[in-house]
C-alpha cells in the first residue's frame, strides 16, 4: 500500500500557511486511504501556485497550460481509461480563463474529478482581481474595488449537469478529504470547489473569514433545483456535497470497445486496409 | 476516340450540382478512367452558384484542367461564368422551353454546341420532377458513348432505400438522356478510349489523410467543425468506432488539441484537424506540445484568410505560421503533402515523426487538396512502417528501476524514453514549464541550455520519406519551379507546355517537408538556376523561407494566386511568360 | 424616424424559412419602435449564419470572428457609453466557443444586448452537433446520437448575475420583439436566447417542436432562485422574460468621468505630462 | 573619487530585496548619477534567491553592469553566486554573530573585503527589527560618501503614513550604517563624483510604455495578468481612470484583445498588453484586427518560452511570432524600443501608426526592458505629435453624404476614410470576412485582389521615426552587430572595450522596426561586412530575418543566450573572440 512519502513529490514552494498545501494533502490522503498507487493516477494541472500541485503530488503529472487543465485532462482519460484522472488548478485558471472548459466538462460527464484551489485571487501573479474576488475587492488592479460580481462555479455546474458536485475549505482537512474520496469514487465529472486562503495577497478572505461563514451540508440535495436554491441562499458560502447523481459517464454511453493503446511499431494492418479501401472504390 | 474529358456542372448551391458532379465522376472512374475534380462553392448553404469541375484522362492526371468539353447548366451564371473557358467544339446542355440545337462562338470565337433541352418538362412526364440532372447526365455520358449499364448500377446503389419506382424512373431519365442526344448531336459524339485496367480509388486529400491516420494507428481526434476540414472528423467519426477509437467533436479548437495532447500523453496516437482560425486559436497549446514534447499530429486545412477570410476557397497562406507560429522557440515538422496519395502516407508519416521525435508535426493541406476527389493508385501499405520511437513497454520501464521516473532523460540524440502514465515504476512529470530531467521545474541556466538543446537539435535532421518532389532535368534546366500542396498537376502541366512551346527548359521541385527544411538536399539543385515559386498567398511565403536558407535573392520570384481559386495552366504559363520577357 | 428600409443591409443569403429571417425583423422592429436611428445602434456578431445579421440589419455592424462578439461588444460600449450595442450570433458561436466571455459578460453587466440565435446545431458548417443539441441528438459527428447534455444558458446566465434574462421564439415574432425592446432598454447586460429553427439542417428542434412544447410565461420571477426553478421544471422549454433586475451597470459602477473620444491631433498635452511625470522623479 | 558604482543586494523572495534595490537606487537617482538595474526573481511568492543589481554612473549609462562593488548579502547563496563577479576591492556586507573585517579573494584571485555586521540585533536594538536592510543600505551609502539626507528624507516618504516613531528609527538604523563603516573600513570609502544637474526620470520599460500610451492619448487598456506584463496593466489602472479613460482586467488575452478592437472600432485609441502566452492566444483576433482595419496596439512583453517557459526570465524569442503569426495574411507594424526612452516615444508612436495605416501595431519588449528601471533624460512631448490619420469628424462623414458608408473605399495610399459608429451618416459594416469596399461579404475574385492589395500594401512603406539606431563608423567597421531590445547598453559596451582592445572594428545597429524591416535604409549599411546578431534566443531569429531579405548567408552569424538571463558584457566579447578566432 502507498504511504505518504510515496506520494511526496517536489519539494512545495508555496508561502507557508497557504491554503494549497492542505489540499495536496487531501489529494495525497484520499489516494492513500483508498488504496491505490501513485501510478494509478495522473494529476493535471493548469498554472497558478495551484498548478504546482500536480509536481508536490507525486502521481502522474502533467503541468500543462493556464486554463487547460480539463481539457487536457478528458484527453488524457480519452485515452487511458483505466487511468484515474484528477483536474486541478486556481480559481483564475479554471473559473476565469477556463470558465468554458469547465462548464463543457460538466455537461460532457468524463469520469474525472476536478479540484478547484479557490483563493479569490491571481496568487502567481501577485495579488490581482480574480474571477472569483467579491464584488468590491481592492487589489492592484481595482484600486476602486472590483466592480464585477464574482462567478458562481458550484451554481453553474449544477445548472449545466454535472454529476457530483462538492464544495470544502482547505481549513477542515477532514471534511475536504472525505469529500476529495467520493469524488475520486464517483464515476463521471465530479466538481469540487475548495477555499483555499492566500495568506499573502487576499486579506479578506482568510481562514477566519470561511471558518465564521460556511454552512456544512451533510447530505447532497436531491434535486438540482433544490441544490441551486441552497447555495444561493448562503451566497455560495457552504461546504458539502451538494449534489451526486449516478449516470453513466461519456464513455460508457459511447459505448465502443476501446482499443486505443494497441498500436505497435511495425506494419499496418493489410486487412483493415482492404475493408476501409472498399468505400472509395 | 478521344482519351480525354473535362466536363464541368454548375448551378444555385442546393439544386444537387455536388452530386450531379460526384455521380458523374464516378461514373467516369467506374470506366478506368482517372479522375481529378474540383468544387467551387460560397459561404452560405443555400444559393449563391456552385460548380463541380472534372478531368478525365486514360492515364494518370493530377488536375481538373483548364477548359471544358461538355457544361451542364443547371443556372443562368453557369454559362456566363465559364463561356470563356470553353474548348472548341464543346456542348453546352441547358434548360428550355423547347429542345434545339445551336451552334455559337466564345468570346475567343471557338465554336460551341448549345443543347438545349426541357430538362424539368421531360423529367416530370417521367414522373419523377427530380430526377431532371439524370437526364443530363445521360447526355453527358452518352456525348463520350460511356456504357449505360455503369450509370444505371449507380443509380441502383444510390436509390436502393427509395424503391423500385424511384430507380426506375432514374434509370429511364438517364435514358432519355442516351436517347436526346443520339436523336439531336449525334455529330459530336466522340467516343472515350477503353481503359486498361487499374486497381485504384476515388478520394479526397481529407479523407486519404483521414484513412493514412487511421491505418498508421491513430484511435483519437479532436476537433471542432470548420470548412474545409470538418470532413476528416466526419470521415473518422465514422469508421474509428470500429477500430476501438474515438472522435470528439469538443467546445473549440484549444479544447481541440488539449484533448489530443492529453490521450497522446496517455499512449494514443492522437490527432486534431482544423483550418486557419483554429489554427490561430491552437497556437499556445502547440508550444506546451513542444516544450512538454508530447507527440501530436495537427491537420490544417488551409483556406482564404486571414482571419475569417475566405471560407469556402482555396488558399496556401498559413506557411508562416506553421513554421513561426507560437512564442518562444519549439521543436516542430511541418509536412506538406502535394498529391491525394502522398496525404495518405504523410499522415502515416507524421505519427512516426510525431512519437520518434516527440513533437508536434503539423501537416498543411489546402482546400484544393483536400475537398477534391481524385483517381489515386491504391496506396501501398508496406510503404509506411508504424514507429512508435521510444516508447516503453511496461517491462522496459521496469528496468530503469526509478522512484520517479526521468521523463526528460538527456540523451545522445535528444530524445528521451517515454512511458505511460499508468505504468509501474513509471510514474513521471510533464510540465509546460522549462523543467529539468525529472520533469519538475527548474530555472537553473545550465539545465535551461540543455534542455533547449536537447528540444531544438533533436529534430535538425528530421525527414520524411519524400521531402519534396524532383522533375525535370536539374542539370539543363534554366528554370526551377518550387512550390508546394495541390499546384503539383498545374504546374506539371505549366511545365510541359512551356517545355512544348520551348519557351523554357524548366525543372520542378515540389517540396513536402517545410520545416526543418531540407536545404542540404536542396541546395544542390537550387544551384545557378532562376527560381520561381508558384504559390497561393500574396507575399511569396515560399519564397521568403528559401531565401532565408539560400542567397538566391538576386534570381528568385515567385509567381502567386490569392483571389481565392486555384491556379490555372494558362495563367501559370502567361505569368512565366511575363516573367522572362520582363527579364529580357 | 427610421423606417424598416432605412434599416436594411446587405440582401440576406439564409435559406428560406430559417428562424435567423424573424429576429433579424425582431432587431430592426425594436429599433424601429423604440425610435432610433441606424446610426444610434452597433451590432456585433459572430461567424455562422446567424453571424450574419451584423451585414443584414443596417445599424454600425462588425462581424467579428467565432466565438468573439461578446467581448468585442463590450469593448465597443466601453469606447463609446453612448452607443446602443447589441451582440449577436448562434449557440455554437455563443455557448459554444464563446461560453466563457458569456458568463463573464452576464456577471460584469456591460450595459449591452445578446441576443442567441439558438437552432441547436451549427448550421453555416452544415449540420454538426452544437452544444445545444438535445442529448441523443444524430449529426454527421454523432452518428450514434449526441452524448453530451446540452449547455442550460439561461440558468447559466441567471445564476452568473446578469440582470436582464429572457427567452423567446422566432416563431412568435410579436413576443420576441417586445422582448427584445425590453432587452434593449434594460440597462444593464441582458441575455435573450431566442430558438430559431434551422430548416435545414434541424429536422428535430423546427417550428412544430417548439409551437408544441413551449411555456410563456407573462411575468418575470422575483427571485433568481425562482426563475432557475421554472427553466429547470420546463427543461427549458420556455419563453418570456425571466428575470430582470436593476442594478448600476459596470460603467456607472466605475464612475469614472469617461473621456475616451476627445484625443485629437497635434501636441501631447504638456502639461498633463509633467503632472505624471513627478512620480518618476 | 569614483564615477561609477556597481552594488547589488540579494537574498529570498519575500525579503525586501526589491524595495532595499529600489530604495538604494532611488538614492543614487536623486544623487543625480545614472542610473541601470536588474532584478532576477523566480517564479514563485516567497522563498528561491532573487537578486537587485545597480550600476550608476556619473554620465548616462544603459546597461547595469558585470560586476559588483558593493554586495549586500541577505542570504548565504548571494555571496556564491556572485563572488566569481565581484571587482577588486569591493565590499560584502553580510549578517554575523559580530561586527568584523576580513579580506578574502575572489576565484581569480581579486580582493574583496567581507564586512560582517550583527544587522537583526542593532536593528532590534534600535527597537526596530524591520530596519536591518537600512542599516546596510546606510553602510552602502556611506561607502560611496552619498549624503546622509537624500536616504532619510526618502524615509520620511516611505514611511509617512506610519508615524514618527517608524520614521525615527530607520532614519537612525541609516546612521548607524553611516557610523559602521566610518568605524570599521574607512579605508574602503571611495567617494562619488558629485554630478551635474539634470532633469531625468527613473522608469521602466513597462511604465515609459504606459505612459508614453496615456500620453498619446490611450483610454483604453484591457488585459489579463501575466509577467512581465502586468506593471503596464497596473500602472495604468492606477492613471487612466484620472484622465477619463479605464483599464479592465477581463477574463483572458482573448477577451483582451477583442475589448480593445471593440473600443478602438468605437473610437478609442486602445491596447492591450500581454507577453509569450497571451500573445499566442491573442494570434487569431491579430488577423481580425488586420483584415477589419481596426487600428489596435498590443504590447508583448518577452519573457522565456516556449509555452509556460521560464515565465520571470528574460528572452527575445517571439520575434518570428509576432512578425509571422495569423492564418494568412494581414497588415502589421512590429516595433521593438531599444531603450526606456524609445519604449515611451515608441508606444506613442505606434498609436499614430496604428490609426494612420488601420492595422495593429506590436510593440516587443521584452523582460529586460520591461521591469528594471533606468536613468533617462526626460521625455520631450515635443518628439512624438498625435495623428489620427484618416478619423473622420462627423461634419467630414456628412459629406460623403452616403447611405451606407463605404467603410473599405479604395483609395490610392490604401488607407480608407474611417467614419465612427453612432455618427450621422456613418453607418458603416467593419468584418473579419473578406468584404467589399461596403464591408459587405464578397467571394469575388477580383474584389479579393483588389483588397489584397490594399490592405498588404499600405503597410509596405510605414516607418516609425527611428527605425534602427546605428553607431560606429560604416565605412571602416569590419564587424556589424545587430540587436535589438535591451540587449542596446551591452552590445554599446562590448564595442567600446572590443574597439578598446583592438580585436575589431566594429559597429552597430539596434533594430527598432522590425516589420516592415526598413531594407532600403538597412542594405547599404550591410554591405560587406562580417554581420553577427546579438540576440537572446536559440534560432538567431534575427539573423533568420536578415537573411530573408538579404543575401548575406555566407558572411553572417549570431551570439545568441537562452539561459533565462541577459548577456554580459564579458560573454559578448568573449564569444566575439571566439567567432573571430574561428575564423581566421
Ligand atoms: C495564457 C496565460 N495567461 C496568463 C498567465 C499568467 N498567470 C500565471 S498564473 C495566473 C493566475 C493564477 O491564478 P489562479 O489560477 O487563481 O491560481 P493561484 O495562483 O491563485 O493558485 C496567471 C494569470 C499564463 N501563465 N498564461
Ligand atoms: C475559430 C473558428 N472555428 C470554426 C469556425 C467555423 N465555423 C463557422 S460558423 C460555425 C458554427 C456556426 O454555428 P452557430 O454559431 O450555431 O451558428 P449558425 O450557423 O447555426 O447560425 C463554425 C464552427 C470558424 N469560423 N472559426
Ligand atoms: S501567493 Fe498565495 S496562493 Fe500563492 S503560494 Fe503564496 S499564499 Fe499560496
Ligand atoms: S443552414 Fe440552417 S441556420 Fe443556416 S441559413 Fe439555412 S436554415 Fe438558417
Ligand atoms: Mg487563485
Ligand atoms: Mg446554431
Amino acid at each position: 500500500m502507498a504511504t505518504l512519502k510515496d506520494l511526496r513529490g517536489d519539494q512545495p514552494t508555496w508561502c507557508p500557511g497557504c491554503g494549497h498545501f492542505s489540499i495536496m494533502a487531501g489529494i495525497q490522503k484520499s489516494i492513500i486511504q483508498l488504496g491505490y498507487e501513485p501510478h494509478d493516477f495522473a494529476i493535471i494541472s493548469g498554472i497558478g501556485c495551484s498548478g504546482k500541485v500536480s509536481e508536490y503530488v507525486r502521481t502522474n503529472g502533467f503541468h500543462t497550460i493556464h486554463g487547460r487543465s480539463v481539457p487536457v485532462a478528458q484527453g488524457v482519460k480519452m485515452g487511458n481509461p483505466d487511468l484515474k484522472v484528477i483536474a486541478s488548478g486556481g480559481d483564475g485558471d479554471g473559473y476565469g480563463i477556463g470558465l468554458g472548459h469547465f462548464v463543457h466538462a460538466a455537461r460532457r460527464n468524463i469520469d474525472m474529478s476536478y479540484i478547484v484551489m479557490d483563493n479569490n485571487i491571481y496568487g502567481l501573479t501577485k495579488g490581482q482581481t480574480s474571477p472569483r474576488s467579491e464584488h468590491g475587492f481592492v487589489t492592484k488592479t481595482t484600486k476602486g474595488g472590483n466592480k464585477e460580481y464574482p462567478v458562481d462555479p458550484v451554481s453553474t455546474s449544477i445548472a449545466n449537469g454535472a454529476t457530483f458536485v462538492a464544495q470544502a475549505f482547505a481549513g477542515d482537512i477532514k471534511q475536504m478529504t472525505e469529500i476529495i474520496e467520493k469524488a475520486i469514487e464517483h464515476k463521471g465529472f465530479s466538481h469540487v470547489n475548495i477555499y483555499s486562503p492566500c495568506v499573502t495577497f487576499n486579506k479578506i478572505n482568510t481562514y477566519e473569514f470561511y471558518k465564521e461563514r460556511l454552512t456544512k451540508f451533510d447530505e447532497p440535495f436531491d434535486t438540482r433545483e433544490e441544490a441551486l436554491s441552497a447555495v444561493r441562499a448562503h451566497d455560495g458560502l457552504v461546504t458539502g456535497i451538494l449534489y451526486n447523481e449516478k449516470r453513466d459517464d461519456y464513455q460508457e454511453k459511447l459505448g465502443i470497445d476501446f482499443d486505443m493503446q494497441s498500436c505497435v511499431s511495425g506494419d499496418m494492418d493489410e486487412e483493415l486496409f482492404h475493408k476501409f479501401k472498399k468505400q472509395f472504390q | 476516340m478521344r482519351n480525354t474529358i473535362e466536363w464541368m456542372v454548375g448551378g444555385q448551391q442546393g439544386e444537387g450540382v455536388d452530386s450531379t458532379g460526384e455521380l458523374f465522376a464516378k461514373t467516369l472512374v467506374r470506366y478506368g478512367y482517372s479522375v481529378s475534380t474540383y468544387k467551387q462553392f460560397m459561404s452560405r448553404i443555400k444559393g449563391g452558384h456552385t460548380n463541380y469541375k472534372i478531368k478525365a484522362t486514360d492515364e494518370r492526371n493530377y488536375y481538373s484542367g483548364d477548359g471544358i468539353d461538355i457544361l451542364l447548366c443547371l443556372d443562368k451564371e453557369t454559362l456566363t461564368n465559364h463561356e470563356d473557358v470553353l474548348n472548341a467544339n464543346a456542348v453546352v446542355i441547358q434548360e428550355g422551353k423547347e429542345t434545339k440545337v445551336e451552334t455559337e462562338n466564345t468570346p475567343e470565337g471557338k465554336p460551341f454546341t448549345v443543347f438545349t433541352v426541357p430538362l424539368k418538362k421531360i423529367a416530370k412526364d417521367l414522373g419523377n420532377p427530380m430526377a431532371k440532372n439524370m437526364i443530363a447526365l445521360g447526355i453527358s455520358a452518352s456525348l463520350v458513348k460511356l456504357p449505360i449499364d455503369i450509370l444505371h448500377s449507380f443509380i441502383e446503389e444510390i436509390f436502393a432505400k427509395k424503391g423500385e419506382e424511384v430507380i426506375s424512373s432514374n434509370k429511364q431519365a438517364v435514358l432519355k438522356g442516351f436517347e436526346l442526344t443520339n436523336e439531336h448531336i449525334s455529330n459530336q459524339i466522340n467516343e472515350l478510349k477503353t481503359p486498361s485496367e487499374k486497381d485504384h480509388l476515388f478520394i479526397s486529400g481529407n479523407e486519404a489523410t483521414a484513412f493514412g491516420s487511421l491505418m498508421a494507428g491513430c484511435r483519437f481526434l479532436s476537433a471542432y467543425p470548420i470548412t474545409p476540414a470538418s470532413e476528416i472528423m466526419e470521415w473518422l467519426s465514422q469508421e474509428l468506432p470500429k477500430v476501438g477509437g474515438t472522435v470528439m467533436q469538443v467546445e473549440d479548437e484549444i479544447a481541440g488539441i488539449c484533448f489530443a495532447v492529453g490521450a497522446s500523453y496517455s499512449g494514443v496516437r492522437a490527432m486534431t484537424s482544423t483550418s486557419g482560425p483554429g489554427l490561430s486559436l491552437k497556437t499556445e497549446a502547440l508550444g506546451m506540445a513542444g516544450i512538454s514534447e508530447v507527440p501530436i499530429v495537427i491537420v490544417n486545412s488551409q483556406r482564404g484568410g486571414p482571419s475569417t477570410g475566405l471560407p469556402t476557397k482555396h488558399e496556401q497562406s498559413d506557411i508562416q505560421h506553421m513554421i513561426y507560429g507560437t512564442h518562444g522557440e519549439i521543436p516542430r515538422i511541418v509536412l506538406s503533402p502535394a498529391t491525394i496519395e502522398d496525404a495518405f502516407y504523410m499522415a502515416a508519416e507524421s505519427f512516426n515523426l510525431a512519437e520518434v521525435y516527440q513533437c508536434p508535426v503539423l501537416v498543411a493541406l489546402d482546400l484544393g487538396l483536400s475537398m477534391n476527389k481524385m483517381t489515386v493508385p491504391s496506396f501501398d501499405t508496406k510503404r509506411v512502417k508504424i514507429n512508435r520511437g521510444k516508447l516503453l513497454t511496461q517491462e522496459e520501464v521496469k528496468e530503469f528501476d526509478e522512484t520517479h521516473f526521468k521523463r526528460y532523460r538527456l540523451t545522445d540524440d535528444g530524445i528521451s524514453p517515454r512511458p505511460l502514465p499508468g505504468m509501474e515504476h513509471g510514474v513521471h512529470t510533464t510540465s509546460s514549464n522549462e523543467h529539468d530531467e525529472s520533469g519538475y521545474i527548474s530555472e537553473d541556466p545550465e539545465n535551461r541550455i540543455n534542455m533547449m538543446k536537447k528540444r531544438l537539435e533533436k529534430v535538425r535532421h528530421a525527414m520524411v520519406q519524400e521531402p519534396f518532389k524532383v522533375s525535370g532535368d536539374m542539370d539543363t534546366s534554366d528554370i526551377l519551379f518550387v512550390g508546394m500542396g495541390s499546384t503539383y498537376g498545374m504546374i506539371q502541366e505549366s511545365i510541359k507546355q512551356l517545355n512544348e512551346e520551348g519557351v523554357v527548359n524548366a525543372s520542378h521541385i515540389h517540396l513536402q517537408q517545410l520545416y526543418p527544411l531540407p536545404i542540404d538536399e536542396l541546395d544542390p539543385l537550387l544551384q545557378g538556376k532562376r527560381i520561381v515559386t508558384v504559390e497561393n498567398n500574396y507575399n511569396g511565403q515560399l519564397l521568403q523561407l528559401l531565401k532565408q536558407y539560400a542567397p538566391i535573392h538576386d534570381r528568385a520570384s515567385s509567381i502567386t494566386q490569392y483571389d481565392g481559386n486555384p491556379f490555372t495552366v494558362k495563367s501559370i504559363v502567361k505569368q512565366v511568360k511575363e516573367l522572362i520577357s520582363w527579364q529580357h
